[in-house]
């Protein structure tokens, strides 16, 4: 309600002020010896770093394996959830069955099912991708059952007095009330994703990735490296959130309305 | 051209694979491998249990016998890497400023370990050797790759580390090491005596189905052993490629003793087998394993 | 109870039941609302229920329409279970009825497309809809842009757009403005003249429910009964002059009686 | 809309179907011989393998280990998160301006921030809990800011029209409408919180938790005790996903409504 | 345009405005609905505000209240902005403005709870106004379990119980029955002699309105403008006989007039 000129920051770079005090925040931490340089180097070296990594390409490389497999993951998640989520949801009875199975594996760390997928899934890139979609896809079905189930009963008892079938009422009703609640699903969902897909590569192994550069640059302790992977991690993260957030914006124009 | 999965893990005691590798002896047996790369023991065990992968680069001999217990012949050894004094790997390192000469100052100190059941008791196991009780020290077990920023950071005073963590630390001088051949040490009463922790393996079922693949593997393998054992220098460059050492550590770089099974004489079986039985021991094994059984001479 | 209607007038058309109601039980927790309850709707006809508020009417018509289960008893359309007839609703709470995601003019056609008519006939039934009453609004509007009024106006089309067997609107001027409100009560009987569609009216409006029916269900408080049912027989196309019209003031009156009577016990 | 009738199993029953069909799933993977049973233990081995993890009292031990540090670090982050979310959420202005940097962080592998953590706060119980802690607070704070900015404005402006101060408004009302979305976050917080603190035991190091447990067992392949550790880690995230569940349903009886 | 109302009746009391609008400016996205629009209304009285749907009857005095931005323009109540005033509202939405979490009985409480009122005193005014309205439901209900009539005299209870210093009122009754209806605005009128406080209410029942008002704003269809804004000069307290006192039915047919002529109007 107050007016724009009592802020004169363009909305724009209102982001841009959020990073700035990252980085001051970053810089007093330095200047305070709170933390070895060797351990924390300074932003400045990290860019240096990033700069370095993108200019001979193997950041960049690592990044972009790691984008497709995360998107890979992402997809393949949305998928199987979406559709799944809405016959839970719609259909409190099985969910109720299933219920404890899926907050049961959403609460097991995707770290310790490594093995299990290891070992039925072989040691290939498969792998790493399925267990990001296991992650990712439990949390978006959470989300899409969790938003059908609590949608507003109005609108589907219109449609179903207009006789529309059960089906139509699902997809026609039922998944666009919920779409406010999906969409966080899949924003959760893909950062998820993303955080299993980069600590797979971490810790099952990979030759390329984000995931992998953060472990060689660690073992070496080689720390501009590994915040700059590690932020190029981060910045992948909030990409992939912005483009659920604008394809939210443009598709649920009339939440809070 | 025979197709062959290998399990790599990219660390100076996969050497011989990457020798082979990048020689072209496996070309030579005509011979196509295929690079897993896999991140410890774990995966790797479970990768040729699964029969995933016909070979391991390495797999430390205690994961490998347990493996054997668990599902016979899943890892048997073509070579064998010694750890000791004279091929450090293992050891005991202090933080610049803890005052200690010998293991036995250690008493009040916090110690970090590599992780894992089995270096975790074996550290304990020297530490008591020394004299040192459980309650004397206080001793946690973290990812190797925190090794250096935890001592750099002071959070530890010491640590029970492997290489070439161990290199950099001395370089970056965070640490200096207080012991090596802590293994030979303490299970074999001698610092110099091989204490064969890890090694090459094939898995019985390559070794069964494609007999005649697995003899030519094999060969490539021994060839990259013998050449290492001859001129260790030239040898050890593959390491720049292949795994994160850097060019300015690749000459201080320690590296494993690496043996064809056919080298090992009944003395140092016998001492792999009390190293072992000592491990099962260790880490609360049901059984312990016949180390013959699963030594493959090619 | 004197069946007031049938003393004044003989009414020529013999009512065949559409909508049967048989010993209908309903309770919200330990409230009754609905208890061996029996009502029938002719076929048709223009039924208007009138009562107090919280006395039942949307739960009644929510029953009929299967959009909340009975507790007990039975409902039929035309012999038939609810789900399988085609009907018409306008919800009271128009708010939250209609589609956000649809513009006006989709939310409109949209029971037709569940109706599978095709596109262009829906178009051609949406524009003669829209010119039938004479819309000046932007229906290329989305619901949460327009007025409540406006709001409204849509959810009354979209109940009529597919020429329902039976029309239930539960109080559907009540956000409309003087003039619009005169115009559609018109657009209403002249729909009704029209197709004879059975038609169910909730409103508060006493003057507007006998005005609209030809029957008026008079319900007490909860737990619900018939207070009365009586036939309004004036002639029809009603219009101004049937305000004035002696048997339309005279049972206007008994039905306020009745109303005030009810309201007042207990 | 179905009676109960056409169903005979009775609703509390529900849950226990899904794990019967769990187990036989998993049965008949063992029976088609689809993974070695070296790597994949019958369920009758793993549930002997819990029982006597209970009974000799180290299963027990590490789960209520676990259990003490989730719930640490969930409450830690509720305190941070909430308050802050409903800030930022009111305040949109705000949110923009840390939008980026919370999507980041969120989209931050918490794995990738170990070191940070373990250089800032050393290698005690405190740093497992705080990066616990710190995944979690991101993941509330998201989901009430998100609710928070989505609640229908017309209760917020009866309120006002009241003459409810800012604060007020935020606590009675703003706060009450995003409440549940402020479950869902709690829900997801919470399954993240036990997911960060298995893995930090697993790969920080620790001398008990359910990850230790699960980090011995992979290491020594004794697999009946990891998916025992496994599973009780599941049935922990389980039971405290249900305390927020039945939470919601005594604070949010309006929801749907 | 003539002050019909002055030319009737002497009007004693000097109006002193209350509310001052001037050059009000409000769009929405393309569509304006004020443009340089200026209406006083005067201290204590009851101002009766009558026009087409979506002409801006709900956004006018939601710009008054405060409640979404003006475009341009000031908004003074008493020469104070609207934060520094103690307002009540009934909002047209009943529904989405009860707040869900509180029983009945707590959601009429709240303004009290606000203002710092201790409890005991709440408590008693509480039941002083649930006395006077005689109210028969169980006001421990919480308001998704009432009917929709039910919520909208909550709705009303709750704007009255703080005694504002002006009260708006969008469509209050359009969800009330018959006779809760008569009451109400009988209630209502008494509510307004007693304490004499600033009445605005919106209303699509020209009678209503009429009788309700010292003065009726007819506006016009958007973009808005004042068709007329005549005194009802009827002596209060306001009765039956009202309804047929010539000068009442003079005024409500020239309303009806201006009405007609504004709607039919482009
Ligand atoms: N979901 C519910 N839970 C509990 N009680 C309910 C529920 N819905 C309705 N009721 C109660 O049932 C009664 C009838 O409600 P209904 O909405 O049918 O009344 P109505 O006659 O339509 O009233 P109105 O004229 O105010 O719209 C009311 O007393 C109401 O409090
Ligand atoms: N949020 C909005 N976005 C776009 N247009 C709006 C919005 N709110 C209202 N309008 C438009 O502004 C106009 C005035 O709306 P308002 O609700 O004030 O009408 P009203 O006079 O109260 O009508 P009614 O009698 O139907 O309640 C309408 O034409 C409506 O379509
Ligand atoms: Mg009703
Ligand atoms: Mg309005």
């Amino acid at each position: 309600m107050r007016s724009a000129a009592s802020f004169p920051i363009r909305d724009s770079l209102l982001p841009v002020v959020g990073v700035v005090v990252l980085v001051l925040l970053w810089y007093a931490a330095i200047a305070a010896k709170l933390v070895d340089p060797v351990l924390l180097p300074s932003p400045w070296e990290t860019m240096k770093a990033m700069w370095t990594g993108v200019a001979d390409g193997t950041l960049l490389h690592d990044f972009l394996r790691t984008v497709e497999r995360t998107i890979l993951a992402t997809l393949i998640a949305m998928v199987l959830a979406i559709p799944l989520g809405i016959v839970l949801g719609s259909w409190p009875r099985l969910y109720l069955a299933l219920e404890f199975v899926i907050d049961f594996f959403r609460s097991t760390p995707a770290s310790a099912m490594f093995p299990l997928f290891l070992v039925v899934f072989g040691v290939g890139d498969e792998t790493k991708i399925l267990v990001a979609t296991f992650g990712a896809a439990l949390v978006i079905l959470f989300n899409v059952a969790y938003g059908v189930m609590n949608a507003r009963k109005n609108r589907l008892l219109a449609a179903k007095v207009m006789g529309a079938s059960r089906a139509r009422i699902l997809f026609e009703v039922t998944l666009l009330e919920s779409l406010p609640q999906t969409f966080v699903g899949l924003r959760n969902g893909v950062s998820l994703a993303l955080v299993i897909v980069v600590v797979a590569e971490m810790f099952i192994g990979s030759a390329d990735g984000l995931g992998h550069r953060v472990f060689e640059a660690q073992q070496l302790l080689q720390m501009p490296d590994m915040y700059a992977a590690i932020f190029a991690a981060g910045a992948l993260g909030y990409c992939l959130n912005l483009l659920f957030q604008v394809a939210e914006r443009r598709l649920v124009h009339w939440s809070g309305k | 051209q025979d197709k062959v999965k290998v399990g790599v893990f990219p660390v100076a005691t996969s050497l011989p694979y990457f020798v082979a590798l990048d020689r072209g002896y496996f070309k030579e047996q005509k011979i196509e491998v295929e690079t897993v790369r896999l991140i410890g023991g774990p995966p790797t065990a479970a990768a040729l249990i699964a029969d995933q992968i016909d070979a391991a680069s390495v797999l430390v001999t205690l994961e490998g016998m347990n493996t054997n217990i668990k599902k016979p012949g899943a890892a048997v050894y073509i070579s064998l890497n010694s750890q000791s004094e004279t091929y450090p790997m293992e050891q005991f390192v202090v933080r610049k400023g803890f005052q200690a000469k010998s293991i036995k100052d250690l008493k009040g100190a916090k110690i970090l370990s590599a992780p894992g059941p089995g270096n975790v008791l074996m550290a304990k196991a020297a530490l008591e050797a020394n004299g040192l009780k459980e309650g004397d020290y206080r001793l946690e077990q973290l990812d190797t790759a925190q090794h250096l920023g935890a001592l750099k950071a002071g959070t530890f005073d010491a640590g029970y580390t492997l290489e070439p963590t161990a290199t950099m630390m001395r370089q970056q001088g965070i640490a200096d090491t207080l012991e090596t051949g802590v293994i030979a040490r303490t299970v074999l009463g001698d610092p110099k005596a091989d204490a064969f922790v890890g090694g090459g393996v094939i898995s019985t079922r390559f070794m069964t189905e494609r007999p005649e693949v697995a003899k030519r593997y094999a060969a490539a393998w021994l060839k990259a052993v013998a050449d290492i054992r001859k001129d260790p220098e030239s040898a050890r460059r593959h390491l720049l490629k292949n795994t994160l050492v850097p060019e300015s550590a690749i000459n201080d770089i320690p590296m494993p003793g690496f043996f064809a099974v056919s080298q090992l004489d009944d003395k140092s079986i016998g001492q792999f087998q009390r190293f072992i039985d000592f491990s099962m021991k260790l880490i609360n094994a049901p059984e312990t394993v016949d180390v013959r059984k699963y030594l493959k001479t090619y | 109870m004197a069946r007031l209607a049938v003393a004044l007038k003989e009414v020529p058309v013999v009512d065949v039941p559409h909508v049967t109601v048989r010993g209908l039980r309903k309770s919200f927790g330990s409230v009754t609302i609905y208890d061996g309850f029996d009502v029938d709707i002719p076929r048709g006809r223009f039924v208007s229920i009138f009562g107090p508020n919280g006395c039942g009417k949307s739960t009644l018509i929510n029953l009929i329409a299967g959009l909340i289960p009975v507790d007990g008893g039975e409902i039929r359309i035309g012999g038939k279970p609810v789900r399988d007839v085609r009907i018409g609703y306008v919800f009271q709470n128009y708010r939250e009825a209609l589609f956000p995601w649809l513009r006006a003019i989709d939310n409109i056609e949209y029971p037709l497309r569940v109706a599978k008519v095709p596109k262009a006939e829906r178009d051609a039934r949406v524009a003669r809809l829209v010119a039938k009453f004479d819309v000046k609004i932007d229906l290329k509007r989305y619901p949460y842009e327009m007025s409540g009024g406006q709001q409204q106006l849509v959810s009354i089309m979209r109940a009529l757009i597919v020429e329902p067997e039976v029309l239930f609107l539960d109080e559907p001027f009540s956000a409309l403005d003087y003039e619009m409100t005169l115009f559609m009560r018109d657009q209403l009987q002249h729909i009704f003249n029209e197709t004879r569609m059975t038609m169910v009216l909730v409103s508060h409006d006493l003057e507007e429910a006998v005005y609209m029916a030809d029957k008026v269900l008079l319900l007490s408080r909860a737990p619900t009964t018939i207070a009365d049912y009586p036939e309004i027989p004036c002639p029809r196309p009603r219009n101004p002059e049937t305000l004035v019209d002696p048997v339309f003031t005279q049972l206007r009156g008994h039905c306020l009686d009745v109303f005030q009577r009810e309201v007042r016990k207990s």
